[in-house]
């Protein structure tokens, strides 16, 4: 078992729902800080965003997001490298498109990743069946792949997803791309049908906006994930204490 | 005894043809490109399926469309070229047969609605007309900055009762148009089939939109053999996505004719390219040295993408077929040698297959060879971008 | 025993359709005109012209053209339509047939360069595509208003390798375009022949148009015969000079069948004009109480016309056929309405013919009658001024 | 024979070389003084155009004048009141384009003419094939029916035309409609394929812009017609003694 599995597991079994801010890698020059900043806040474990061009599972913020860090000149090696410079007190898992890890190569990207101290990984466009090489790759590392169901997804795929994914298993709550929708939508059904075939840990995430739909949301699941709506306060200027700031509310509703 | 490999039949159970293709999409996704690859098995060997998809192409479509002897031009280029006429089809090219066959499935799958990515707006127009026609509903994905480039196709969309989108992401163009409408599929499954422009996208589509395409080169390959031209000695098409390539090279694909892909030299995918993932497929990809996928550019809206269908990478990859590229100029020049000699304005697209006869004819091409050009489509929708430019130098 | 006439046959020898056609023109054409006569008359009896006429319009025309069932259309306005495809021929209406015609016929004379009149500049871009084909020299006159009008036509008509000279006297339009390219005929007739746009003009004109264009109707019998329909019930298609009719009249003018042809309101010759003479021939014709030919008025340019051609005048005269005539409003609700319903966008010209099905369905077209619409071209051509004049209103 | 006919006879037995200049009815309020200021200039008969709005057979000058007489009200009815309300010394040819009579009425515009003393009309777009019944017509009346022969022309149709036409043939110089070449062109044999076949008297017009040419015209003919160039410096403006004086160098040129 992968260590994120080990430690997320062990959060749930102490009774705490997990809360996954998303940030975009090297979308502000402090990004990292806001990293640091959302772990102190409360947060659980941190997906990296790895900005790619062609987003097709993201909605307008995360895109936007995507393109001022690729303007800046964001690449998957500025990224670990500003990763591995230092601890940011939590389990980091990179989400990004299956592209940039082919084109580095899958080896030399997981070991970069792995250097950066990335502990798992999202990648949307990467279905069950196109995984193998990835996952065996992942397997010479520390690295946990990461799942997705949907509302979408049939019986015998949830079980299949279930039982492939490491780390947790990602829930998505809605029929729609990161940013689109807002709340729980069909998050309760997705997530019963992950729990009817394996007891991986299982977080919401895709239209969790406030503190009060991440609350409901943890109350049928074991954890929640905040993207859209931290990265747009992010766009707009928020700095590393307003991002704690906003995961410290969304810590305290959740726990209340 | 070594056995010839045999070109363009079914992919891989998983999509593949050869190291390309495969299945890359959302999750959320997957159960609909498995429910469209089951549709599209089960009616692609459904006699009434096939048959209502030939004869709606027949009545409505206007297939088969003829083989033009392009007399003049051969006679001053010293090769034989027949050209096939998809810029007679309805809607002015070949992009027709593919939304034909796709709209009946989506009725077939019980589906109200489709959407579709354009660029220049020609799959655009093909998706709303064939929508139109069987009353389903339609919205098309468009860059914003295709939009203004080009209203007339906004407004014809409109005419034909679809409703057009503006994608205001990324480059604003025709990729950033197919990440939108990927986009819009996953929030819209249940009753929206995605009607993809090109042999492009997750398996099935690559396969499909050949399959749907290559009553092109079916037809070419008889209407050369009665005529007593036999088999060319090359087939000759332009690549964007690839579809109308993949089309014709059907007819040819197990025959001794050379196949030549013409690129845009500014989306030349297969030329300057790099095996990546895009759009659901694993492909050549002109992308930089980090992975990100770069913007094409050509003179021609309908080339101007960063990749290539899967199938072609194949083709590519196994000396099949030959992909060569083409650059700005020299398509302007043919689009009015073409126009001058044979009475026919091809679109941008088609005068780059165009220009490369005439560069290479008596050179890559022997002298009196027989070359088949696929005339994707007609010049129509660019002549005020024609004007434009060539009133600009004078 | 009473005989029943029989309808579109040959003219006279003066070239008369009862009272109508004849040859009023210069004595400096009349030479011309009596070696056109001969001429037509030759090659339209050797099976060889025939032959190729026929083989180029396949190859390159795009013809047949298919017939298709408007299946949404007739169930919402409860009658059976059928429209011919003239808009999938090629250069995207019926003037393809004509010009091929007569370019071979030109070619056939010993003449190198041919003329031609063009109001919207259909005519001239499919005089200019038969031209270019054949190596013959093109000169295309055109109202100056319609080049302004229509910069685009102006531009593909150079494209196509023709000169287009811009018509600055009279109205500046259509009719002065005629009068143009008849005095410039008086200076060339040694060695180019003017190609005439529609069956209008002296003698032979009229009839050779109609012969050349009658390959439309003689299609659509054969199509709506071998798929059961049989004979229709009335033939509908718009008149602007009366060549797209005339084609599509002439097979079934001995038929059961209604023929009716559609004016623009604005240029009604049936509904509001007199006999007269004009260009060459005489028949109906606005034309101001002291003689003077009047302007027509049609949001279509390619009915923008102020006669009609003679045979249509004597068909409306016998009684054969009715002219009817429709306004700019309902013609732009019969595009609208043609386009959603069916993913075809007609003409403006041949809208006019939708419209008159649209209102008079369940009165002047009883309720489950079969209709053979002619839909001569393509909206292409249109949708920037349907456009403006939409967008203009919002 | 029309009368038309015998005056021009005897203007040529009198070894006069004739002189016709055209003028375009209601081109300017005093149009009939330009025409009688041309009779005193020399002139032996006169062309009166009447405007039509779709003048085949005519360049881009008379075209000008007939827009402008048009856009002034002339019709039949005006220019024949004009003319019949004085006598104008020469005798007038009308020349227009056949819809007028037509739409008049053959016999109601003959009548028209013949009342405003017109004896001879040219319609160009007339063939000797479609005018049986305007001669008949105009056979009721003084009214001659002139035809023209161009270059073109065929042998036989030489033969027919020359019988046919009453007063004298006009031969086109050029194959060119009005105001469009200058020069005498093919007048030559043009002339001589009319005398071949009949003694009507034969005028040479279409392209007569000089006195010069008029006079080497009428070395192997009977007369000129002078068009365009006459209507030309009407539309510019000038006065009848102008147009007096215009008459007056052709005359002297053709007579030297
Ligand atoms: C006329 C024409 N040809 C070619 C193309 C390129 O597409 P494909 O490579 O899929 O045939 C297009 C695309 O819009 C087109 O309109
Ligand atoms: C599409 C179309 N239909 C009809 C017409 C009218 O001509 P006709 O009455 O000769 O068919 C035109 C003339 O330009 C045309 O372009």
């Amino acid at each position: 078992m992968k260590s994120l599995e080990v430690t997320l597991r062990e959060l749930r079994d102490s009774g705490r729902k997990a809360l996954v801010p998303y940030f975009m890698a090297g979308v502000t020059p402090d990004w990292t800080q806001h990293v640091a900043a959302a772990v102190l806040g409360g947060a659980d474990a941190i997906e990296i965003g790895i900005p790619f061009s062609d987003p097709m599972m993201d909605g307008i913020v995360i895109q936007r997001a995507a393109e001022r860090s690729l303007e800046a000149g964001t690449t998957l090696d500025s990224i670990c490298a500003q990763l591995s410079a230092r601890d940011l007190g939590a389990p980091l898992i990179a989400m990004t498109y299956y592209n940039l890890f082919h084109h580095y190569g899958l080896r030399r990207a997981a070991g970069l990743l792995a250097q950066g101290g990335v502990v798992g990984a999202i990648v949307p466009d990467l279905t069950l069946e196109e995984s193998d090489e990835w996952r065996e790759v992942c397997d010479e590392t520390d690295i946990a792949t990461i799942f997705l169901v949907a509302p979408s997804t049939t019986e015998d795929r949830f079980a299949r997803l279930a039982q492939a994914t490491q780390g947790f298993c990602y829930a998505s709550a809605r029929m729609a791309v990161t940013g689109r929708a807002q709340g729980a939508g069909d998050a309760t059904r997705v997530v019963e049908a992950v729990r009817a075939t394996s007891d991986v840990p299982t977080y919401v995430g895709i239209g969790i906006t406030s503190p009060q739909q991440a609350r409901e949301a943890t109350e049928h699941s074991d954890g929640v994930i905040v993207g859209s709506a931290l990265v747009e306060t992010i766009l707009k200027g928020a700095s590393p204490a307003d991002t704690e700031a906003f995961i410290r509310t969304f810590r305290s509703v959740i726990d209340e | 005894m070594s056995q010839n490999p045999v070109y363009m039949g079914a992919p891989s159970s998983t999509g593949r043809f050869g190291d390309f293709g495969g299945r890359f999409v959302p999750e959320a996704l997957m159960p609909a490109c498995l429910e469209l690859e089951a549709a599209f098995i089960d009616a692609w060997s459904d006699p009434v399926f096939i048959d209502e998809y030939r004869s709606v192409l027949q009545e409505f479509g206007g297939r088969p469309t003829p083989v033009t002897y392009l007399g003049r031009f051969s006679k001053l280029f010293g090769v034989e070229v027949f050209a096939k006429r998809e810029d007679l089809a309805h809607t002015g090219s070949h992009k027709i047969n593919n939304v034909v066959g796709q709209t009946l499935l989506t009725r077939r799958m019980g589906k109200t609605r489709v959407i579709a990515e354009t660029g220049a707006g020609q799959h655009g127009v093909a998706t709303a007309t064939a929508a139109a026609r069987l009353g389903l509903e339609c919205t098309v994905f468009m860059g914003e900055l295709d939009t203004q480039r080009q209203v007339l196709n906004v407004f014809r969309m409109e005419l034909l009762g679809s409703k057009v989108v503006a994608v205001t992401s990324g480059s604003r163009t025709l990729k950033d148009a197919v990440n939108e409408a990927m986009r819009e599929w996953v929030s819209c499954v249940q009753d929206t089939h995605y009607c993809l422009g090109s042999v492009m996208g997750p398996h099935p589509f690559p396969w499909m939109v050949r399959e749907f395409q290559s009553i092109i080169g079916q037809e070419a390959e008889e209407q050369l053999r009665l005529r007593g031209v036999g088999v060319p000695d090359m087939v000759v098409a332009c690549v964007g996505g690839g579809s109308n390539a993949a089309g014709i090279f059907a007819g040819f694909a197990n025959s001794s004719a050379r196949l030549v892909g013409v690129e845009a030299a500014g989306g030349a995918a297969v030329t300057n390219g790099s095996p990546g993932i895009l759009h659901g497929m694993k492909s050549m990809l002109i992308q930089s040295e980090h992975g990100q996928i770069e913007e094409a550019h050509s003179i021609s809206a309908g080339l101007d993408y960063p990749g290539i269908g899967p199938e072609h990478a194949y083709l590519a990859a196994s000396g099949r077929a030959e992909y060569v590229s083409i650059g700005d100029e020299d398509v302007l020049v043919a689009l009015q040698t073409l126009s001058e000699l044979e009475g026919i304005i091809p679109a941008l697209e088609s005068a780059h297959a165009v220009a490369w006869i005439m560069q290479e004819a008596g050179l890559a091409i022997p002298r009196g060879s027989t070359v088949l050009l696929n005339l994707s489509g007609r010049g129509d929708k660019d002549v005020a971008q024609v004007r434009d430019i060539l009133r600009g130098r004078e």
